[in-house]
């Protein structure tokens, strides 16, 4: 079971968790190293699958997953640990790996109760590993849920503002959609297989024996989709996303719209869109509409808001909304996009949390009315910020513009009018982030400076500068060098374009 | 007769022999010697909870088929006895104040007693022996509810059992009386299964579902037969109220599949499905609305435990073998989980006397041991993975949805959106504990050791038993081996 | 020819920045302002190498027959869309490329020289020189793009080089503003842009400008006829694209970004927008002249788009008091002289005479003259405001004693925009007038009316600074001439914008590569001369020395001259409709939906559980006989639903 | 005459429905516990009855109900005992005074 190199994704985060245990809540350094150990580790690890990855599409090893693994877990329901990663999953793990490196020197000097900070931390990146490395529906929502919990705590305890309020709404709202998952997945499995055959929980039996009515798909559609989008902030599910980021602590909203968001998306595209691909093409346009609302929406929102994480949380809003209307234009330019902007969204939306909780951390407010020329005083967080600002508006060179000019151009593939004027209302939303992220940076960092106790505030430190430079390394690596990335998940959508288009004739 | 027939009761001879050992020692041994009567019997308990684990069930009907020794029944009685072992573990400290040292005794052989008393109502397969275990089962407790002398509240609860369960018992006679009429004479469930599914249904035969239902339900605590609950969890001793929160509520469920599913199984999508439809969420939510609110923790935890038997009855509504083991299992779970939160209350409460939610404030300041038992038996109860609570409600689903009708489905929606709500009132401990700002009321104390010893097995269950499948692969074994359930199967 | 060179020249400047940007903090004003001009410096002698062999070495590649050929010196995939959309980037040399290359490395060079003396110890200095070399960086890029989508990223990178540079002076909140409202304005029309070369792509599933402009009937023939609302896709797929140049090149009604613009630092303004980044919207047109010649309607509205803009902006131009923002609107007006003759030019004769192209060439002429003698002006612009710290004429007049070569170097730049032989701008003027002479006399008629106002406005701006009368500051302190390494660019430009004339231009730009034989139309030249001359005149009367006429002349119509002053107005409209309307009405209004409806919806969930929990509670009311009561009357109500359930 | 089975079952349920009025009517648990007593003797009754007319074969409802019997006594006791310390607690045996614990 060892020998999978999937499972030390999972097994590295438990470890860490005991690592954490033993050590003293006192003794800070320990604690340091045991998560700056595992993270590296982590890293690298995702990073030696990546490369080892490509290295076998390279040899021509054409299977749907690799890495592939499966061990019986609930024998009567047929319940496997079952794991395998194509293309976007290994993205998936990078990015993840990628934020939770960059969170934990985002939360360098945590406090209080640093131990119990990191063990839900490390909960919260076990669920997420988890998440992405498993094909069996079952092991998958368990990771799921994994990774909800803790943000219950992290906000609670750790948040600042409304936080009772809002870890409470946050849970709940995402607890809500998981039960509508919850019923969808429990309707997939006892359709999973046609009348006789063994019942399974494994994705790609489940798309192989393709044995769901077309009213069961429909309604499974729904509820999956829903309980999906949910995290993945839709419209109009996306409340909790406000108030939860904006009380979070940083290095949760780094994880938590970096990575946790995604899961959303990705469970939308592998089990919405994979196993139900009929509904799919017939319901599809529902949810065109809602997601093309939050892209607009979010964006016309956050033109008002003047707290940083409000506007970054309706950013999101806006960005994910793009995800999931990418997913669903079924074809795979689009979804090739909103695979490009999951990674982007993912990275730049880690750094801008990063960014505004050092801010924070220094000004003690995340108002912008109360800030202003913060470029004299911090240069390298300015220039940080407005890197981040750059990509969320789709400055070529950085990953917001490959992802978005990837989504519009595949999204209009689909001719007919309705599909064209959803995307060109979304094409429109390059303009609106343009206006509101050029507000914030105007009022933030340009300009005089608002407050003159600001004069004394230092730049950055070196863990926060490690922590920011990896993930703006990421973005421009990304905006720069995109088709890498295509060829990564080039084969991924081959079986999901496949069981669509079958499902269409 | 055939004495020999005897040897085929392990379980109740092993309990039995216990208490007879407690009674004969608590009776003639002097004061040095009464000292030892709390580990003696834990120990004693120990072995009998190990011996029924491992020596096979017989899996024979004796008693002209009175009674059965199966391995699904005895599953259920080694999980109840894991759950009265912790239970003594966390009350050892309790027995020992002076207020309850001297009648000790009576505190363990009355427990015993109405154990034995469930054994009988898991075994039974005659509706005689189900009335005298469920009556052995029920009247003791009433004493037990009593046994703070000192508090009026004890008294109340005591009052309200007694009077709501002779009450019950009452009904529950009157409708079994019903089923006799139906019955051809005989009052074994297999016999009756057989002429009912030739009689058919009539609105007698309802009446007597409804008050067979009622009568179980009661115990069960099933709304609106649950009134009695919260009165008596909060009157009686805590060590009382976790018995009867979990073991009694445990036995009850599996006699109330065996009666429902083997005896009136013939009616089942004509008659009791949809009563037990209505029940079930009426108890889901109705538990869940009441809890939202409550202050006094062992309150809190009875209103969660109403809830929480709604949801073991979806065992029930699934009503085949694959439905029974997830009720087992949800059992299992119901009572580590259950165990785990109620070894936290009564630990603070000997050492501090608060009981309630607020002065669990700041707790994690003080006890952080504590705070973190509470935080994993909470997150398990409202079922969230990667703790036993979430296999056990995933896997009662999973059975539920099984037909894969569409009312199936609906109910449980309601029951996932349900868990929504009692996550809520959860996470308002946890949020007591963990995230309120206020200074700590209750002091860091040091646990009685035996207290933590039933923490620990109660943390280990929570947090193993989910990711290892062995307890519900025993409950599935044991249900497809046992004869009872050919009939099912 | 090898690639090391087009590689060098976009590599040096992306260096820079990076060397700059990241290293400058290190480094001192010397180093860095060294650095930055030795980089620019090779850049320009490595487009001119380019430049050179592509016009002259008479490699096969480059001119075959006698015709100018298109050619990618190299073009590799950067992102593949589908199979057969693929983006890549690339270095296409072909005339204009090539002459754009000269032009925007000669302008930057100039600039850098000239920013050394210009921004002396100023705090950010290095900065400043990153993102000179960012922009030219970008600009080359878009330049030698070898497809739309390589252009549209250029595009926006210099978009947002000119955001941080107009933001170069980023304590004063107007210079912040005005960097926003430039950003994005460009990003509005940019959009347009971006579904114009989606549906364009999208039906000729290609980017690569070659293969669209060699075969325009093909683009035409591949949208096969669809329509949208009564026009042809294709031509709103050509409207669309040409936005994005309106916004760029700051024609009407997105032309409102470019007078604020002149906050950032004066030789931004030469070199961004004067020169180069404003000129790309013209660029964008001439490199899809081809397929813009076969959809009739783009070209009239590029025509119409042009003509209002010309002479709305030569107008206001009469009217402003700040000389850069006189030099801003003269900008616009050219640039909408360039697209009005671009939008003249046909591919196919006209009454059987053969112009075809006589107004593109044109256009490319006046572009690159332009770019010369406009980069002059507002270097020379820069010193003045340099000597007097002030951009306003009313501190300024009588400069001439003072600062003698700023003087000349000026006079030279406005005659060369007045026209007048033999200045630059006389024979690209000339060729485009004869163009749209050639066209109808309706746009000669009128766009010569504009080339008369230029005059005007630009010798109203160079008598009231040079001549009126001394202002009195200047006793406490002198205002002299610039330094050297500002004089040396003006006088450089100075002398190119005297004879770029006489470059053969002809021979070199045209729109298919076949040369085009430049002949002086005489009645045309003739006309434009006397206009000019005329109006210089009537400015000299005006405003040489001081005098009252000019105040009469405002107050015999205050309104109209206020008015112009005020553009018009359109900053004001604008203003209402994105701030009162969009702002305040549409975003705040959906803020409020958002806490106020979907929010509040999600907690009435949770108080409707609170209420109802309090609302049940009789239920539990302690007594033991209501609790019987209800257990009694719940069996029974069970048995009867059932019953009823089941007859 | 012969009685028919009805001539048994009517008083029978009538004991019924009167201990269930007798439970929630009256205020003192001893009548109380008079009614429960009554319920009681109903099902018993049914049993008898039943097994009398429907299977005289058999003797299982006559074995029931003496079970049955022994039972209602040992919950009598015990409800008895408890009502003397409620006695005791509060000085009175008044079932409305009881509400202490509610909602």
């Amino acid at each position: 079971m060892f020998g999978n190199i999937l499972i030390w994704f999972v097994v590295i985060p438990v470890i860490m968790m005991a690592g954490l245990g033993l050590c003293r809540n006192s003794s800070m350094n320990a604690i340091r190293a045991v998560m700056v150990v595992c993270s590296t580790v982590l890293l690298g690890l995702s990073i030696w699958l990546c490369v080892d990855f490509l290295r076998l599409r390279e040899m021509g090893v054409s299977d749907e997953m690799l890495y592939t693994g499966s061990w019986m877990w609930y024998a009567p329901l047929n319940i496997h640990l079952a794991v395998g990663v194509d293309g976007i999953s290994v993205l998936m793990l990078l990015l993840s790996s990628v934020i939770v490196f960059a969170g934990t020197f985002a939360s360098w000097k945590i406090s209080p109760l640093p131990k119990n900070f990191f063990l839900w931390f490390a909960l919260l990146s076990t669920g997420v590993f988890g998440f992405f490395i498993s094909i069996d529906i079952f092991t998958m929502f368990m990771f799921y849920e994994v990774a909800l919990i803790p943000m219950y705590l992290l906000i609670g305890v750790w948040g600042t503002g409304r936080k009772e309020y809002s870890a409470m709404k946050l849970t709940l709202m995402l607890m809500g959609g998981s039960a509508f998952l919850m019923l969808g997945l429990l309707g997939i499995y006892w359709h999973s297989a046609p009348e006789g055959g063994q019942l399974t929980w494994n994705i790609l039996e489940i798309s192989r024996n393709a044995s769901i009515a077309p009213e069961w798909q429909n309604m499974l559609f729904c509820f999956t989709f829903v309980g999906f989008g949910v995290l993945g902030a839709m419209f109009p599910f996306h409340t909790w996303s406000p108030d939860g980021h904006a009380c979070a602590p940083t290095a949760v909203s780094m994880l938590h719209a970096g990575v946790l968001m995604k899961l959303g998306g990705y469970g939308c595209f592998r089990i919405a869109i994979y196993l139900l691909p009929q509904a799919a093409n017939e319901l599809a346009w529902i949810f065109i509409v809602l997601t093309g609302v939050s892209i607009v929406y979010g964006a016309f929102s956050a033109c008002v808001q003047t707290d940083l994480k409000y506007i970054n949380a309706y950013s999101s809003v806006s960005h994910c909304g793009m995800v999931l209307f990418a997913i669903l234009m079924l074809n795979t330019t689009a979804m090739t996009g909103a695979i490009l902007q999951m990674l982007s969204h993912g990275l730049m939306t880690a750094l801008f949390f990063a960014l505004i909780g050092m801010i924070y951390g220094r000004t003690h407010t995340r108002d912008i009315r109360q800030m202003g020329g913060l470029m004299k005083i911090m240069p390298y967080l300015g220039v940080c910020y407005m890197i981040a600002g750059f990509a969320s508006l789709g400055l070529p060179g950085l990953s917001g513009f490959v992802a978005e000019m990837t989504i519009f151009f595949g999204s209009f593939q689909n001719a007919d009018l309705f599909h064209r004027i959803f995307v060109i209302a979304a094409t429109c939303s390059i303009v609106i982030t343009a206006v509101y992220i050029l507000r914030v940076v105007g009022k933030l960092l340009l300009g005089p400076v608002q407050d003159e106790h600001h004069l004394q505030l230092t730049d950055a430190t070196w863990f926060e500068r490690l922590s920011t430079v990896t993930l703006i390394l990421c973005i421009a690596g990304i905006g720069c060098f995109p088709n890498w990335i295509n060829e990564t998940i080039q084969h991924s959508f081959a079986p999901i374009m496949a069981a669509i288009q079958s499902a269409a004739l | 007769m055939d004495y020999s027939q005897f040897g085929s009761m392990i379980p109740e001879l092993i309990v039995l022999g216990i208490f007879m050992l407690v009674f004969l020692f608590d009776t003639f041994s002097n004061e040095k010697g009464k000292k030892i009567l709390t580990p003696l019997t834990t120990i004693l308990f120990a072995l009998g909870t190990v011996a029924i684990w491992i020596v096979p069930a017989s899996g024979e009907m004796v008693f002209g088929g009175m009674y059965i020794n199966d391995t699904a029944t005895n599953a259920l009685k080694a999980i109840l006895n894991v759950g009265v072992f912790i239970v003594f573990l966390q009350s050892s400290k309790w027995v020992e104040s002076d207020e309850v040292a001297i009648r000790k005794g009576e505190f363990y052989e009355l427990i015993l007693v109405t154990l034995f008393g469930m054994y009988l109502m898991v075994s039974a397969r005659h509706f005689l022996l189900f009335i005298i275990g469920l009556e052995s089962a029920s009247l003791p407790l009433a004493a037990l509810v009593a046994f703070n002398k000192k508090h009026y509240e004890s008294h109340e609860a005591a009052i309200k059992y007694i009077m709501t369960a002779v009450f019950s018992s009452a009904v529950l006679l009157a409708g079994l009386s019903f089923v006799y009429a139906f019955s051809g004479g005989s009052l074994y469930f297999d016999d009756i299964a057989i002429t009912i599914g030739q009689g058919g249904m009539s609105g007698l035969l309802i009446i007597a579902l409804a008050f067979v239902l009622a009568g179980i339900g009661f115990k069960l605590s099933l709304v609106p037969f649950h009134l009695w609950t919260a009165d008596v969890y909060q009157g009686a001793p805590t060590a009382i109220t976790s018995y009867l929160s979990v073991i009694s509520k445990g036995a009850a469920a599996f006699a109330f599949f065996v009666i429902f599913v083997q005896c009136f199984g013939a009616v089942y999508s004509d008659a009791w499905e949809w009563m037990l439809y209505g029940v079930i969420i009426l108890t889901i939510t109705v538990g869940n609305l009441f809890a939202v609110r409550q202050k006094n923790m062992k309150r809190f935890m009875a209103f969660s435990s109403v809830s929480q038997a709604g949801y073991i009855m979806l065992g029930a509504m699934a009503a085949d073998g694959l439905g029974l083991a997830g009720m087992m299992f949800y059992i299992f779970v119901y009572v580590v989980s259950n165990l785990g939160a109620f070894a936290v209350i009564s630990t603070i409460e000997e050492n501090t006397g608060k009981l309630d939610m607020d002065d669990y404030n700041g707790l994690h300041k003080t006890n952080p041991w504590l705070s973190f038992a509470m935080t994993l038996a909470m997150f398990s109860l409202a079922g969230i993975p990667p703790f036993a609570g979430f296999f056990s409600k995933i896997l009662i689903f999973t059975s539920v949805t099984g037909s894969g009708s569409w009312a199936l489905y609906m109910l449980v929606l309601i029951a996932l959106i349900n868990t929504i709500i009692s996550l809520y009132y959860y996470l308002l401990v946890v949020k007591a504990m963990w995230i309120s700002s206020e200074e700590p009321k209750i002091g860091s104390f040091s646990s009685a050791c035996s207290n933590r010893v039933a923490l620990w097995l109660c943390i280990a269950g929570i947090v193993f038993f989910g990711l290892v499948p062995y307890i519900y692969q025993y409950c599935y074994d044991a249900v497809r081996d046992s004869l009872a359930f050919l009939l099912i199967f | 020819m090898d690639i090391t060179l087009p590689i060098l020249i976009l590599a040096i400047p992306i260096t820079m920045f990076l060397v700059l940007g990241i290293g400058g903090v290190k480094m001192s004003h010397k180093l860095a302002g060294i650095l930055g001009i030795l980089g620019m410096g090779t850049t320009a002698v490595l487009a001119y190498i380019v430049a050179f062999t592509y016009f002259f070495s008479g490699d096969a590649n480059f001119i075959l027959d006698g015709v100018r050929q298109q050619y990618q010196v190299f073009d590799v995939t950067w992102l593949a869309f589908t199979q057969t959309l693929v983006v890549n980037i690339g270095f296409l040399l072909d005339p204009i490329s090539a002459m754009m290359l000269v032009v925007i490395t000669t302008i930057s060079f100039m600039v850098h020289l000239y920013s050394w003396g210009y921004m002396e110890g100023e705090p950010g200095f290095q900065r400043y020189y990153a993102f000179l070399s960012l922009f030219s960086f970008s600009m080359l890029g878009l330049v030698v793009a070898t497809n739309i989508f390589q252009m549209y990223i250029f595009w926006e990178l210099v978009g947002v080089s000119s955001y941080l540079l107009i933001g170069f002076f980023y304590k004063l909140p107007s210079a912040v503003s005005a960097s926003k409202k430039a950003f994005i304005v460009t990003r509005f029309a940019d959009l347009g842009f971006l579904i114009g070369i989606l549906l364009l792509s999208f039906y000729t599933d290609t980017f690569n400008f070659v293969d669209m402009t060699t075969n325009p009937e093909g683009v035409l023939a591949s949208t096969g006829g669809a329509t949208f609302m009564g026009a042809s896709v294709l031509t709103w797929a050509m409207v669309l694209i040409f936005t994005g140049g309106m916004g760029k090149s700051a024609m009407m009604p997105l032309h409102i970004w470019l007078p604020d613009a002149m906050e950032g630092p004066t030789p931004v303004s030469a070199l961004i927008h004067a020169a180069t980044m404003v000129v790309a919207g013209v660029y964008l047109v001439a490199r899809m002249f081809p397929v813009y010649c076969v959809v009739d309607a783009a070209m009239t509205f590029i025509c119409v788009i042009g003509a209002i803009t010309a002479f709305y902006a030569a107008v206001v131009a009469c009217a402003q008091i700040d000389i850069k923002r006189i030099l801003a609107f003269s900008t616009i007006s050219q640039i909408a002289f360039m697209m009005v003759s671009l939008g003249v030019a046909y591919d196919k004769p006209i009454e059987g005479v053969h112009y075809s192209g006589l107004g593109y060439m044109a256009g490319m002429f006046h572009l690159f003259t332009h770019a010369m003698f406009k980069a002059l002006l507002f270097l020379g612009a820069g010193a003045l405001i340099h000597a007097v710290h002030s951009n306003n004429y009313t501190s300024m007049g009588g400069l001439r004693k003072y600062m003698p070569i700023t003087h000349v170097t000026f006079l030279i730049g406005c005659l060369a925009i007045a026209g007048i032989w033999p200045f630059a701008g006389f024979f690209s003027k000339d060729e485009m007038l004869a163009a749209m002479f050639a066209r109808h006399w309706f746009w000669g008629a009128w766009m010569t009316m504009v080339a008369g106002l230029t005059a005007f406005y630009m010798f109203r701006m160079y008598f009231l600074v040079f001549w009126w009368e001394e202002n009195p500051h200047y006793k406490e302190h002198k205002p002299h001439d610039a330094p050297w390494q500002m004089s040396l660019p003006l006088i450089f430009l100075g002398a190119v914008s005297i004879v770029a004339g006489f470059i053969p231009f002809g021979e070199l730009v045209t729109w298919n590569g076949e040369p085009y034989h430049i002949h002086i139309e005489a009645p045309v030249a003739a006309t434009s001369l006397v206009v000019a001359v005329c109006a210089i005149a009537l400015a000299a009367a005006m405003y040489m020395k001081k005098n009252a006429l000019p105040t009469k002349v405002k107050n015999m119509c205050p309104a109209l001259w206020t008015a112009a002053h005020r553009r018009f107005y359109w900053d004001e409209i604008y203003m209402f409709i994105t701030h009162r309307i969009i702002f305040d009405i549409i975003c705040k209004g959906i803020a409020w939906f958002d806490r106020h409806i979907i929010d509040a919806t999600m907690d009435a969930f949770a108080k409707i559980t609170q209420k109802t929990s309090y609302a049940i509670r009789g239920m539990q009311s302690g007594e033991i006989q209501s609790y019987v009561g209800w257990y009694i009357a719940g069996a029974v109500a069970v048995a009867a639903i059932t019953w009823l359930c089941l007859i | 005459m012969d009685l028919s089975m009805l001539w048994y079952l009517v008083p029978s349920v009538v004991m019924f429905a009167c201990g269930i009025y007798g439970f929630v009517t009256r205020k003192n648990l001893i009548a109380i516990l008079i009614s429960l007593e009554l319920m009681l003797n109903s099902a018993d009754l049914n049993f008898v009855v039943f097994n009398r007319f429907l299977f005289p074969g058999s003797m299982d409802g006559m074995v029931f109900t003496l079970f049955a019997i022994a039972i209602a006594a040992a919950e009598t006791a015990i409800a008895i005992a408890i009502i003397i310390n409620i006695y005791r607690s509060i000085g009175n045996t008044d079932v409305t005074e009881i509400n202490k614990m509610k909602f």
